[in-house]
């Protein structure tokens, strides 16, 4: 009954998506992908790259991460206000580390 | 009266204590539809927004730990690589692809409760579950592990053998680069943020089996397999956001020290 | 039949039902259902809100109590009304139930509980199990904070500085730390839950730009408490851990580092003023709005510096840090930060002062509150810049400056427009009004008394007195005295809101559905409202703070009446 | 209307006692107050301005005289003033309060240097001559003073609120801050960082002295031992000089020069030689290997106090002068007994 007067304007603004559902056999693939990336990093850790080993290993597990959010928790298909809240919340835990380091980084600069 | 608001408020016909037949909840049409909602869509989209606003939160709680572990590796590098060199490469690897079939199979059961396959979503959810214990067994052989060694932070914490590594009989040589006794000291530190991150994580999982558990229940009496698949999908966000979190954790604590920089 | 042709030249617009006839509508959130059950099982964000008035009022004067008890020990110099450690606990006691059981809930969750919803022209809150799981997890916060205070108290300061707290004392700082770490989650929930609700409950044509000001504020709040608190859940773990095992995450002697703690407390703990401040600002904006007839200066400029404070918030709270032993340069740019967050509030200020140009402002009590909050925040908030820059912190930190910066802007500003706010929707709330000429006498008997009490801290904390000090030089006691006269005078002001409130709850004039004359949807239903607050969902038509369109509104049916 | 001769007492008594505004007593206070006066001036002028508009409004527009309010829906040059007026302002705070910390965090090169050991609850404060105090500092005037300070336990605070300088005492960490007074008298010492129990009770005075009394004083209460000597004793009775005994041979290298010197480590990287190196070098050997050395001195953690780092350090930074020479040239008692002094080895 209150359809009639529910204001679509207010769900199928920006804050709206499909619900969208994702098929088995695009899991199965990103699955894979994963598990494709962890032994990548594993096989990564043997060889020795310096500065690069940490930031490769990094690397993938963030492309895990990103494929993760994206599919098995369905991002790509959400609204933007969902996307904007997975921004959100790596934006403030970047703000956390970032500004902390300027601290510590900064700390020996001078000498008092 | 004098004044319009308040006295049509006095003399409104359809002042509810005056109309019996009034009925507040006449626009639910499934049990699981929550009054206050107007359309199903508008609770499925609140409820999957409040999920991800408490990933949110999620973030920011682990986030102070991966600080602290930015920081202390880089102030004690030394100490960092040779007790990271203890965590044991095969069985972190092999609980990382455990984790991703976990996933993988709420994935799936996610799906299942969408095109509600009944049979299917109680499968998946128990291999959910029996993957995620499995990581926790192996996990507990990997804490059992640092307990014989006495590498549980506190009072037993014994740094004697970073500071004498044992001598590998064939090359005569020390199995691993000996650190100096106060560098030692601060394994403790890397112990204790590995104890604190990954405990955290697996008592993430140990509350998400719990409710698994809640879930088959109400899944295998059909309740998701109706259309109403909020439950699942919800607690699918929770339990890949816990993949995720071991996704970095692995790598941090298990692989990035392994070829320390001279 | 308009609002402004009640008497012409009258000074109030108070405009009760005849009180003859007038009664308190017999179906209403309250009488709906009876029993203790039913406000314990409760989901109707409406009880949640009364149970939590009651619970945070009963906290606040326990930490009134305390604050007393202070006060009447640095009556004198000397250390002789108790001993030091009893003193630390006073103002530790007194610090972490003011903070974390009084004033981070305290408009949010009663006021913005109360209202969100009726203001979004919503049912409930989104999430009403979690809203009542919010109000428990505060009240087993609560009970831990008492359970310590029973068992002796803690004394580590509300800031819980390490190594301090981690390894020299040997008070109830764990039970305490639990205590904090669940109070938080129910903060958390809280905000999560308003969140949702503002993001997903709006009614057809409630856009951003038609909220009320006050929605805006708690949305920004909101950020702040989900985004913040978490981290203190982290910092207050490590805490109790650090405890429990000895590691050495915080202390130097194990190659830890104390400020790491500091970090991430205050990474919480600044947001958390804005948490504290920016639902009180919502407070203000609907109440200016309303006695003076206007819509709110510059609505955008006041709904974007809300957001913007609890943008910038989070990147400040080194503030609290510079002489600590941080890195000079990074103190210089979070220096700067400071300085830009300051600058919303102003906008604020003066759009709030605006907003009285060319209205028609009458001064019943809620107004009262508000131009309190007004003076009060502003030396409070102008102090606060004393703070934030650098070489003027050196001398006023960790001194009674500090101490009258914070208790202006969290007593002045947040507890002012916390009784502002109260005395505004207690009609709506209990459909009763209070005794005017007597909370018009409370209100100024407050503003006194608070003035008495905390101006001379700003003299004390520049002649160097330092805060946490059981004791204290002789040269500074005048000071001292007159403080807690003034923190007497105080007393009482609170006390008397809570026995006209409680004596209104039963022989208040009936206050019908609108008193005020106020536009916000909240006053188009019946008071107490309905447990679903709306017979039928309401349409927005109009921008809020429209009082043509009140004045015009023939058909109540626009926004349907309940 | 008498009033009682008793109250009146406390109040003459009390009046003529109290203070409204700190005495200015070092060189930094002028400084410090000037800014005070400017944000003093800016609260009043904004606590004016806001005033004035809200009675200003308050009478003309109260509903008795104008009972319709007429909508206004805002200005955007009214925003933009009351944007950018007070923003300029804070900026002006910023960049003055920035000078003034650069100021006081900042000492003089030619400033004399003062220990300072906080701990629960007391302040021990130690001359490079050897003089020890307790809750008290006596200080010359007209000259620079700093202050190099460490806490033993919790943070402590080191206030002078005379001076207008603050500065934090650290576990695990140096931090300094200088003044230099400018009026002889005694001065308030706080503790103004909360630190437990009897945070209240960690106060002391300082003594201004002028310069000829600052000698005199000097001299009146030496312990007969400098920190240096103090500092070398331990170097002896730590084993210190088996390794570091200056011989080519040695395990570890010579510390002759070593402060200020420039140390290459065997990460690469360079440091300068300061207290704090020098005594994070003792208390965490590995975390800085000097190059060419293997990484075998042993960790002092726990073993030595906080003293004992000092006059380990005193003694450090006098190695690189012709120490011995000087040491003779004033009365040197290195070679007697060992007093129990500050610079206790803990069992
Ligand atoms: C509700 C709580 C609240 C609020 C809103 C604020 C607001 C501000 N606070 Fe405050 N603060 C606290 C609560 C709060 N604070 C507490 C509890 C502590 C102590 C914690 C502890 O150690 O125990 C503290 C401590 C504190 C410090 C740390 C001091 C120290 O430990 O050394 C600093 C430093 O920068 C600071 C700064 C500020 C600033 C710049 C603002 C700004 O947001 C203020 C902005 C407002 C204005 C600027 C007023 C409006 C402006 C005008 C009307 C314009 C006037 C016109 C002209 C200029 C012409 N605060
Ligand atoms: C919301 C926050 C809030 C509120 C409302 C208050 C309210 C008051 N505060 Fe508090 N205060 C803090 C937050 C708050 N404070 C914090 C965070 C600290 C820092 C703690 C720390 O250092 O860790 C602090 C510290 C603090 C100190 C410094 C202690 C020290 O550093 O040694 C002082 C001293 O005067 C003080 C006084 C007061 C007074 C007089 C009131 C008054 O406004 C209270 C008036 C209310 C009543 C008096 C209660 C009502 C009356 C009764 C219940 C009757 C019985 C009353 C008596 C026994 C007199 N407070
Ligand atoms: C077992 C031998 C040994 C002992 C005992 C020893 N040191 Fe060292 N010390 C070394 C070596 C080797 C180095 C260089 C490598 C390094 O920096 O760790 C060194 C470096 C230092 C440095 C850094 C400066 C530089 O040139 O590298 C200082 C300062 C120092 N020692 C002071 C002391 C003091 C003070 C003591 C006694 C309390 C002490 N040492 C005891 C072996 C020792
Ligand atoms: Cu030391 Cu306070
Ligand atoms: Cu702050």
């Amino acid at each position: 009954m209150s359809e009639h007067i529910y204001d679509a304007a207010n769900i199928t603004n920006p804050e709206h998506g499909e619900h969208h559902i994702v098929s088995p056999a695009q899991y199965s693939f990103v699955f894979i992908t994963l598990l494709i990336g962890t032994a990548i990093t594993v096989l990564a850790a043997n060889f020795d790259m310096g500065v690069f080993n940490p930031i490769i290993a990094l690397a993938i597990a963030s492309t895990k991460a990103v494929i993760v959010i994206l599919f098995f928790m369905h991002v790509k298909y959400q609204s933007n206000l969902i996307k904007m809240t997975v921004g959100a919340g790596f934006f403030s835990f970047l703000v956390l580390i970032t500004m902390t380091l300027s601290d510590y980084i900064s700390r020996a600069w001078g000498l008092w | 009266m004098d004044n319009t608001i308040v006295s049509t408020i006095q003399s409104e016909p359809l002042m509810p204590h005056e109309t019996s037949e009034y009925e507040p909840y006449e626009h639910v049409y499934v049990p699981q539809h929550r009054h206050h909602f107007e359309t199903e869509d508008q609770q499925r989209e609140a409820g999957s927004f409040g999920m991800w606003l408490f990933l949110l939160t999620e973030i920011m709680f682990f986030g102070g730990m991966f600080f602290a572990y930015l920081l202390f590796r880089n102030w004690y590098y030394d100490a960092f690589v040779t007790a990271s060199n203890q965590l044991s490469v095969p069985l972190g690897a092999t609980n990382t692809a455990i984790l991703i079939s976990s996933g993988f199979f709420m994935a799936l059961g996610v799906w299942a409760a969408e095109v509600r396959k009944r049979g299917l979503l109680v499968l998946f959810l128990i291999l959910t579950t029996l993957f995620g214990l499995a990581f926790l067994g192996i996990k507990s052989v990997e804490y059992k592990e640092k307990w014989d060694k006495h590498h549980i932070p506190g009072a037993s914490f014994d740094v004697s053998e970073f500071v004498n590594p044992a001598i590998d009989a064939k090359t005569g040589k020390p199995t691993q680069k000996p650190l100096a006794p106060d560098a030692a000291q601060k394994t403790q530190l890397f112990f204790f943020l590995y104890f604190a991150m990954t405990g955290m994580h697996a008592l993430h999982m140990i509350i998400g089996i719990g409710v698994l558990f809640w879930l088959l229940w109400r899944a295998q009496r059909g309740e998701f397999s109706a259309g109403y698949v909020a439950p699942i999908e919800n607690f699918g966000l929770y339990w890949h956001f816990v993949d995720i979190v071991w996704l970095y954790l692995f790598p941090l604590l298990y692989l990035i020290n392994r070829h320390p920089l001279k | 039949m308009t609002t402004h042709n009640l008497v012409r030249g009258s000074n109030t617009i108070i405009n009760l039902p005849d009180q003859s006839t007038a009664e308190i509508p017999k179906r209403n959130f309250i009488s709906n259902e009876h029993g203790l059950l039913s406000w314990l099982l409760t989901g109707d964000h409406k009880r949640i809100a009364v149970l939590y008035l009651i619970s945070i009022t009963f906290f606040f004067f326990i930490g009134g109590a305390f604050a007393g008890l202070i006060r009447l020990e640095l009556l004198t110099p000397q250390p002789d009304l108790v001993a030091s450690d009893t003193y630390n606990k006073f103002f530790t006691m007194h610090g972490v139930i003011m903070i974390f059981l009084f004033l981070v809930p305290s408009v949010p969750a009663t006021l913005g509980n109360f209202l969100i919803p009726i203001m979004l022209g919503a049912r409930d809150l989104a999430f009403p199990k979690i809203n009542l799981l919010s109000w428990y997890l505060y009240v087993i916060g609560g009970t831990l904070t008492l359970t310590a205070l029973v068992l002796g108290g803690v004394d580590t300061g509300w800031t819980f500085t390490t190594p301090l707290s981690t390894h020299y004392l040997n008070t109830h700082v764990v039970t305490t730390a639990t205590a904090i770490f669940v109070a938080g989650f129910s903060s958390i929930f809280t905000g999560l839950n308003f969140i949702v609700t503002i993001h997903r409950m709006r009614c057809p044509g409630m856009t951003w730009f038609r909220m009320p000001l006050f929605v805006w504020a708690h949305y920004a709040a909101s950020i702040l408490m989900v985004l913040g608190t978490p981290v203190l859940a982290i910092a207050i773990v490590l805490v109790a851990l650090e405890r429990l095992i000895g590691i050495g995450v915080f202390d130097p002697t194990k190659g830890g580092d104390p400020l790491l703690f500091q970090h991430l407390f205050w990474f919480y703990s600044h947001p958390a003023v804005y948490i504290m401040i920016l639902p009180g600002m919502g407070v203000i904006s609907e109440v200016i709005s309303t006695f003076s007839r206007k819509r709110i200066f510059g609505y955008t400029a006041v709904a974007f510096s809300s957001v913007a404070i609890a943008l910038f918030g989070f990147f400040v709270w080194e503030h609290h840090m510079f002489i600590m032993g941080v890195s000079n340069y990074s103190a210089l740019v979070f220096s700067l930060l400071t300085m830009l967050v300051a600058v919303p509030s102003a906008i604020k200020i003066f759009n709030w002062a605006f907003t009285l140009q060319k209205g028609s402002i009458t001064f019943e009590t809620p107004m009262l509150y508000a131009f309190g909050f007004i003076g009060l925040f502003t030396i409070g908030g102008l102090t606060g810049v004393f703070l934030g820059s650098l070489g003027m912190d050196i001398h006023l930190t960790e001194t009674y400056f500090i101490v009258a910066h914070f208790h202006f802007v969290m007593v002045g500003g947040m507890l002012m427009a916390f009784l502002s706010g109260v005395h505004f929707w207690w009609p709506k709330m209990t459909g009763r009004m209070y005794p005017e000429s007597l909370s018009k006498l409370a209100a100024v008997v407050t503003f006194i008394g608070f003035n008495l009490t905390f101006l001379p801290q700003f003299i004390l904390g520049y002649l160097g007195m330092p805060r946490r000090y059981h004791a204290y030089p002789p040269e500074f006691q005048v000071l001292n005295v007159l403080s807690t006269a003034g923190a007497t005078i105080l007393g009482v002001g609170y006390l008397m809101p809570v026995l006209y409130l409680a004596w209104s709850l039963k022989y208040g004039a009936i206050a019908g559905a609108n008193p005020w004359q106020a536009t916000g949807l909240e006053w188009q239903i019946q008071s107490p409202p309905l447990t679903e607050n709306f017979i039928e969902i309401p349409i927005m038509d109009h921008e809020a703070y429209d009082y043509d369109w009140l004045e015009h509104k023939t058909q109540p049916e626009v926004t349907t009446v309940g | 209307m008498g009033i009682s001769p008793v109250i009146w007492q406390f109040l003459v008594k009390w009046l003529t006692a109290s203070a409204l505004f700190p005495r200015e007593a070092s060189t930094i206070a002028p400084y410090m107050d000037a800014l005070y006066v400017f944000l003093v001036g800016m609260t009043i002028t904004g606590l004016l301005l806001v005033g004035a508009i809200l009675v200003t409004f308050s009478i003309r527009y109260r509903k008795s005289v104008h009972p319709v309010a007429t909508q206004v829906e805002g200005s955007t040059l009214l925003e933009a003033t009351w944007t950018i007026i007070p923003l300029a302002i804070f900026l002006i705070t910023f960049v003055w309060g920035a000078l003034l910390y650069f100021r006081i965090y900042n000492p003089p090169v030619n400033s004399m240097n003062i220990y300072i050991v906080g701990k629960q609850w007391m302040w021990k404060a130690e001359h490079p001559g050897g003089q020890h105090e307790i809750n008290a500092l006596h200080v010359p005037t007209g000259q620079p003073v700093q202050l190099t300070m460490i806490s033993q336990d919790v943070f402590h605070s080191f206030s002078i609120p005379e001076f207008r300088i603050k500065r934090e005492v650290i576990p695990g960490r140096y931090s300094t801050v200088w003044f230099q007074a400018t009026t002889p008298g005694d001065y308030h010492l706080f503790c103004t960082q909360y630190c437990g129990t009897k945070h209240s009770a960690m106060i002391g005075t300082i003594t201004a002295l002028s310069p000829d009394d600052y000698k005199k004083w000097t001299q009146g209460s030496t312990s007969g031992t400098s920190l240096a000597q103090n500092g070398e004793r331990l170097f002896a009775s730590m084993g210190c000089n088996s390794c570091h005994s200056g011989n080519a041979a040695a395990r570890g290298p010579n510390l002759a020069g070593v402060y200020g010197s420039r140390l290459q480590l065997t990460n690469g990287s360079q440091v300068l030689v300061n207290e704090a190196y020098l005594r994070d070098s003792i208390l965490n050997p590995s975390q800085h290997v000097t190059a060419g050395y293997a990484p075998i001195m042993p960790t002092y953690q726990g073993q030595i106090s906080e003293d004992g780092l000092i006059d380990l350090i005193e003694y450090l930074k006098t190695l690189n002068t012709n120490y011995r020479v000087q040491q003779t040239l004033t009365t040197s008692q290195s070679d007697q007994a060992a007093p129990p002094a500050s610079g206790m080895v803990k069992p």
